[in-house]
């Protein structure tokens, strides 16, 4: 769904029969993604209220779970969600100003940084689950006091950064997808909606991480790892 | 109200079962003449103001005075007839002090209750008339509802916490009891009986016999097996806090906040001890959840409860040692 | 489909433009999407309907013995789901809105055309999961999902029946989406803000919600699936999850559910009253802010759900007090409605006896709601017949009584053919009568104490338990019958003129049915809404 | 719509001044704080979320009033949906 708004204009540059002038069509579009990103916000906004009061009741546990994830990795990945935040924006700035060639390759560097994101979230998962068992469910392991509450720590641990790496998934397969259709030169000074579009999508996930970050790796002054 | 067969209005059967009646047949009146006025309104102007030939519509585009004056006149009898709403409600949630306690297990799909003099009963509770009846409920299983129309209360039953219900029965007489929150298949089989009595035939029917005690004395045995008293010893020795006198009173945990030791903070500190530790103790005591039963961890608080029952001593609150409990007593006064 | 049904009139339309199957499935048009959807959700009304009728045969007797008890707490459940999200919610916005909006505002079509069509598609494959939910062996949740038994107590089809649900959902999210989009950046010259049709109104509104609500919806669903998947344990207190946490997320999107479903019929009203009064709305600047009002306020009420659920004393407090303010813009609106009456020139067309029953079931409706919000009240009667009773007064007496009527009042456009105007008026007085009859004796039902989802109760409810059943069974004739004729209608009706009522509006300067681009050109609006005083009064075409 | 077009120089001193966020956020949360060691990281995201917001995503030269109703309208309902579940967790203990 989240491809749809841009969608649209990307497989049909030209105006479409049912708006009056291309004006009308961009500012439908912008609009229509600004919409779908507040239905984002209120989707995650769901997990974040169950975070918040899970907090509040178990504020103990809450601490305790913190410390066991990986700071570093975490991090390190802001710090590269950062970085493709820069690159997604200098190649909305490329397309607007008709360089072909570097929005492509600032949207490919995009890529790459999202992958790397992707990788590292990948190698902490395989920590979390494989060597700690720290999976919640029937195999989870938790030697320490509250285990049951440190379990749901990490229940909203996986919850929201399993559902911000399928958004992040996603948001790698659009940004290639107009990579793809920008190196054929579809896009330009005259008509970006779907580059800017997907810049927006881009920038709202990585908003969702800015606060993913403190709200698991910094809320407790002792880190482990 | 009317037969048997075909009743049209509830039994009373408890001190709040009249308000609540009071405000509903208020709410009957005022908005059944809202309504008949509305569609008085509609008939009339349907008939008067019919298509005909030769009539035509006086176009109106509105007044703010009008949609001012019925815009605030609703306004103002809602907040009336909130406060009223909130007023009884307030006494439907806050039990009076000194009442009866019973203790209530749902699971699916009956209803256990226990009696602080140890009488146990299934899917019937025996109430005296003239008491407040403290019904201190927690399931085993899924979400149910404790619902006795005749008294006009209704308190879903949560497993894994306490939630109180209350009631201070007038009449006497066999009433419903209904599970209201839907719970599983036989959902509509969980009903029983509240059966009021006078208060004399309820201490023949309380003194028939309780094998194993009353509730405090089954949760001291309890207390004893499981252990319990090795380190929540009566004096100030023990690994965990005394528990003389605790109950109803502010505690100061490790964290720094304060919680009241109700029953939900007695209920938590035995199936989770290390969620809310005392001020001054480390969280080394083990887990109770999957050890006691439902039935036990009642009898454990009814014990902890009893501990706090007998008056003590003026100046005399051994409570806490250490800062900690001098701080918690600062904060109670 | 409806293609082989429709005749010969003589113009171009959306209708005869194209014919064959994959012209329909593929189509972008928004009246060719409308009536996709009219179908999907007609087809899902008459399940949902199915499914009502054997839960009234079945408390028919205070015993449980027509249905298994299991049996019996799936009708329930699929009931209520598939009334509520393949039914009302995408009644009015979908149907009537898809087809409307944009003529209405004078546009070619939706702003996100492809969005559309796939909204119907997401709402079509929900639909299937649910229908496979049904025939695999049912889901026994109840509509409501409560946790725990849900997630740990049930071993039906609870996570086909989410995520149905969660799929329908983002067909409404998609929907609102568009609408607001549309509402906002395709409007023709001239009409402004304040020159909208209610209607338009009342969608734009209800858009609102569907875009903001929704996706709390869709997220508490997936961690409810999650928690069974995975055996968690978010939402199940043995493994330290709070249920009420769950009834918070789920009323957050549910309470608000409800004015996704009755605020796009305060719309229809609003058009039909004015209509067949020949009058202009009374107070149209507080008819546009009192559906704005209760959008938003209408987020600000959802714990009023759970006052006996566990939750805080001063939770509960504020909660009844904010429930109280969103009951005043509805008393505003059914005020303007009626006075619009007055000194109007009124006619007694179908669409306006569903007006009539619309407004009265509604002032019922919400009347009882200030019992419900009422502390000490609700604590009796929630979770019995009387809150039973209440939502269906809104939702059936109101919502659908606003569809039917609104199909009426359209169906000349949509169709470009005449309903039989005495079977119309037939129909509307049966299912006044048989609604009445089934749910007015619920009221008292509820007072009474018997609790809502009972498979048995108590002898001594009977007697009013037959009441409601019988009154159920002419419910159901009088639900049928429109089916019968508008099928009918679309065959052998009389042609419909463009403007069959005099009504004003620009879906009534175009022709009926409207060819695909609906405007031959872009129209300038000039005029306020309901202009009425510009329009003759001569006495309806089509009797 | 968003005709502006940021100059590279800005998109990296903003990029710059996010980097530098995450360094003072993730370096603050050595110290004990307490129970603010999350409102402080708290706020510095939000620094964050309104640098990414305003100047990457362009919200400030958002010309279109309601682009901007819109987004404060998401925010507004984020914070209804918190703060009214919190009342009733926040109040549960007080009687």
């Amino acid at each position: 769904m989240a491809d749809s708004p841009p969608a649209i204009a990307t497989h049909n540059p030209d105006l479409q029969h049912h708006f009056a002038t291309m004006e009308q069509q961009t500012e439908a579009a912008v609009m229509g993604m600004w919409v779908f990103l507040i239905t984002e916000i209120m989707f995650f906004g769901g997990m974040f209220a169950g975070y918040m009061i899970y907090r509040f009741m178990y504020y103990q546990a809450w601490l305790e779970g913190s410390q066991h994830m990986d700071f570093w990795w975490g991090t390190i990945n802001t710090v590269v969600l950062l970085c493709s935040s820069l690159t997604m924006a200098a190649a909305v700035r490329a397309t607007q100003l008709g360089l072909r060639k570097s929005t492509v390759t600032l949207l490919g560097i995009t890529i790459l940084f999202g992958l790397a994101f992707l990788g590292i979230k990948a190698i902490e998962y395989y920590g979390h689950i494989v060597t700690d068992h720290q999976f919640p469910g029937p195999g989870f392991r938790f030697e320490g006091a509250n285990p049951s509450q440190v379990e749901m720590f990490f229940s909203f641990y996986f919850a929201m950064t399993g559902f911000h790496a399928l958004h992040m998934l996603i948001g790698v397969g659009l940004v290639a997808f107009i990579a793809y259709h920008a190196w054929k030169g579809r896009y330009g000074a005259h008509y970006y909606t779907p580059v800017e579009n997907v810049g927006l999508y881009w920038h709202f996930v990585d908003i969702i991480w800015i606060y993913l970050y403190p709200l698991f790796y910094l809320i407790s002054h002792i880190h482990r790892k | 109200m009317f037969s048997n067969t075909f009743p049209l209005w509830p039994t009373r059967a408890s001190t709040l079962s009249g308000q609540v009646d009071a405000l509903f047949i208020f709410l009957l009146m005022l908005c059944g003449l809202v309504c008949i006025s509305i569609f008085i309104a509609i008939v009339v102007f349907a008939i008067r103001y019919r298509r005909r030939p030769g009539h035509r519509a006086t176009q109106i585009e509105g007044s703010n005075a009008v949609e001012f004056t019925w815009t605030t006149i609703p306004a103002g009898i809602f907040v009336i007839i909130f406060v009223w709403g909130a007023y009884i409600y307030f006494q439907e949630r806050t039990p009076p002090k000194d009442s009866m306690d019973v203790y209530t297990v749902a699971k699916q799909w009956m209803w256990k209750f226990q009696h602080t003099e140890g009488q146990r009963e299934i899917n019937e509770l025996h109430v005296p008339i003239g008491r407040d009846v403290r019904v201190i409920m927690t399931s085993q299983d899924v979400i149910h509802s404790f619902y006795v129309p005749a008294f006009r209360i209704k308190q879903d039953v949560l497993p894994g916490r306490y939630t109180i219900a209350w009631f201070h029965a007038t009449r006497a007489g066999t009433y419903h009891l209904f599970c209201a929150e839907y719970c599983g298949t036989n959902h509509s089989g969980m009903i029983g009986d509240v059966v009021v009595m006078e208060p004399a035939q309820f201490q023949t029917w309380l003194s028939g016999g309780q094998p194993m005690g009353s509730l405090s004395q089954q949760g001291q045995g309890l207390f004893q097996s499981l252990g319990c008293s090795t380190c929540h010893r009566l004096d100030t020795q023990g690994r965990g806090p005394n528990l003389m006198g605790v109950f109803g009173k502010p505690v100061l945990l490790e964290d720094g906040r304060t919680v009241t030791a109700d029953e939900n903070y007695v209920r938590e500190s035995i199936l989770s001890p290390a969620a809310k530790v005392v001020s001054g103790f480390k969280p080394i005591m083990p887990t109770f959840q999957g050890i006691v039963s439902e039935e036990q961890l009642n009898a454990l608080v009814a014990y902890v409860k009893s501990l706090s029952a007998q008056p003590t001593g003026a100046g005399q609150t051994p409570t806490f040692r250490g800062p900690a409990g001098a701080k918690a007593d600062t904060r109670q006064r | 489909m409806a293609t082989t049904a429709v005749a010969t009139p003589e113009r171009e339309n959306y209708l005869n433009k194209e014919y064959g199957i994959t012209s329909w499935l593929f189509t972008t048009d928004h009246k060719r999407i409308a009536l996709l959807y009219l179908i999907t959700i007609t087809f899902f009304f008459f399940i949902g309907g199915f499914f009502a009728l054997l839960i009234r045969l079945e408390l028919l007797t205070p015993e449980g013995d027509l249905l298994l008890a299991d049996t019996y707490n799936k009708m329930f459940t699929m009931h209520g789901q598939v009334m509520i999200f393949f039914f009302l919610i995408p009644a009015v916005p979908a149907v009537l809105g898809n087809f409307l909006i944009p003529i209405m505002i004078g546009a070619k079509d939706l702003a996100f055309p492809r969005i559309n069509l796939l909204s119907w598609y997401l709402l079509a494959i929900g639909g299937c999961l649910m229908i496979y939910t049904i025939l695999s062996g049912g889901v026994d949740t109840g509509w409501t999902f409560y946790t725990p038994l849900s997630t740990h107590f049930l071993d039906t089809h609870v996570i086909a029946a989410a995520l149905a649900i969660f799929i329908a959902g983002f067909s409404s999210i998609l929907t609102g989406l568009n609408f607001i989009v549309t509402i906002h950046r395709m409007r023709a010259p001239g009409m402004t803000w304040a020159r909208l049709p209610l209607f338009v109104w009342a969608n734009y509104a209800t858009s609102i919600i569907q875009v903001l609500g929704t996706p709390v919806l869709a997220i508490t669903l997936m961690m409810v699936a999650m928690e069974r998947i995975f055996n968690l344990g978010i939402f199940n207190p043995q493994l330290g999850g709070d249920p009420l946490l769950f009834q918070h997320l789920f009323w957050f999107y549910s309470h608000p559910a409800v004015y996704i479903m009755i605020l796009p019929g305060m719309g229809v009203v609003s058009e039909i009253v004015t209509c067949f009064s020949h009058k202009r709305i009374f107070g149209y600047k507080a008819m546009a802010l009192a559906v704005i009002a209760i959008a938003v306020l209408g987020f600000l009420v959802w714990a009023h759900h759970m006052f006996v659920a566990g939750i805080s004393l001063y939770a509960a407090m504020v909660f009844s007090l904010l429930s109280y303010f969103v009951a005043v813009p509805s008393a505003i609106k059914v005020f303007n409605w009626t006075s619009t009456m007055f000194k109007g020139s009124v006619s007694y067309a179908t669409p306006m006896l569903y007006a009539f029953g619309f407004i009265g079931l509604f002032t019922m409706g919400g009347l009882t709601g200030l019992f419900l919000a009422a502390l000490g009240i609700d604590v009796h009667v929630t979770d019995t017949y009387f809150v039973v009773a209440h939502f269906h007064y809104i939702m059936v007496g109101g919502m659908v009584m606003a569809y039917l009527g609104g199909m009426h009042f359209w169906w000349p456009k949509i169709s470009g053919r005449m309903y039989p105007e005495f079977w119309g008026r037939l129909a509307a007085m049966i299912i006044f009568i048989g609604f009445n009859l089934t749910f007015f004796p619920q009221f008292v039902l509820g007072y009474l104490g018997m609790p809502r989802r009972y498979w048995q109760y108590s002898p001594e409810f009977q007697v009013l338990n037959v009441l409601s059943t019988a009154g159920a069974t002419i419910l159901a004739v009088g639900y049928l019958l429109p089916m019968v004729y508008f099928l009918w209608s679309m065959r052998y009706g009389k042609p419909a003129p463009d403007n069959p009522w005099n009504a004003a509006g620009l879906e009534w300067k175009i022709s009926s049915p409207p060819s695909t681009f609906n405007f031959d050109e872009t129209p300038i609006v000039t005029w306020e809404a309901y202009n009425y005083d510009e329009i003759p009064q001569e006495v309806p075409v089509g009797r | 719509m968003s005709a502006h077009i940021p100059t590279k120089k800005f998109l990296v001193t903003v990029w710059v001044s996010l980097i530098c966020l995450t360094v003072l956020t993730a370096a603050v949360s050595y110290l004990e704080l307490g129970p603010f060691n999350i409102v402080l990281a708290l706020v510095i995201a939000t620094c964050k979320m309104l640098l990414v917001a305003l100047f990457f995503m362009g919200v400030k030269y958002i010309s279109d009033k309601m682009t901007i109703v819109v987004i404060v309208a998401g925010l507004f309902w984020l914070f209804i949906l918190l703060a009214l579940s919190m009342t009733d967790y926040v109040s549960r203990p007080w009687v």
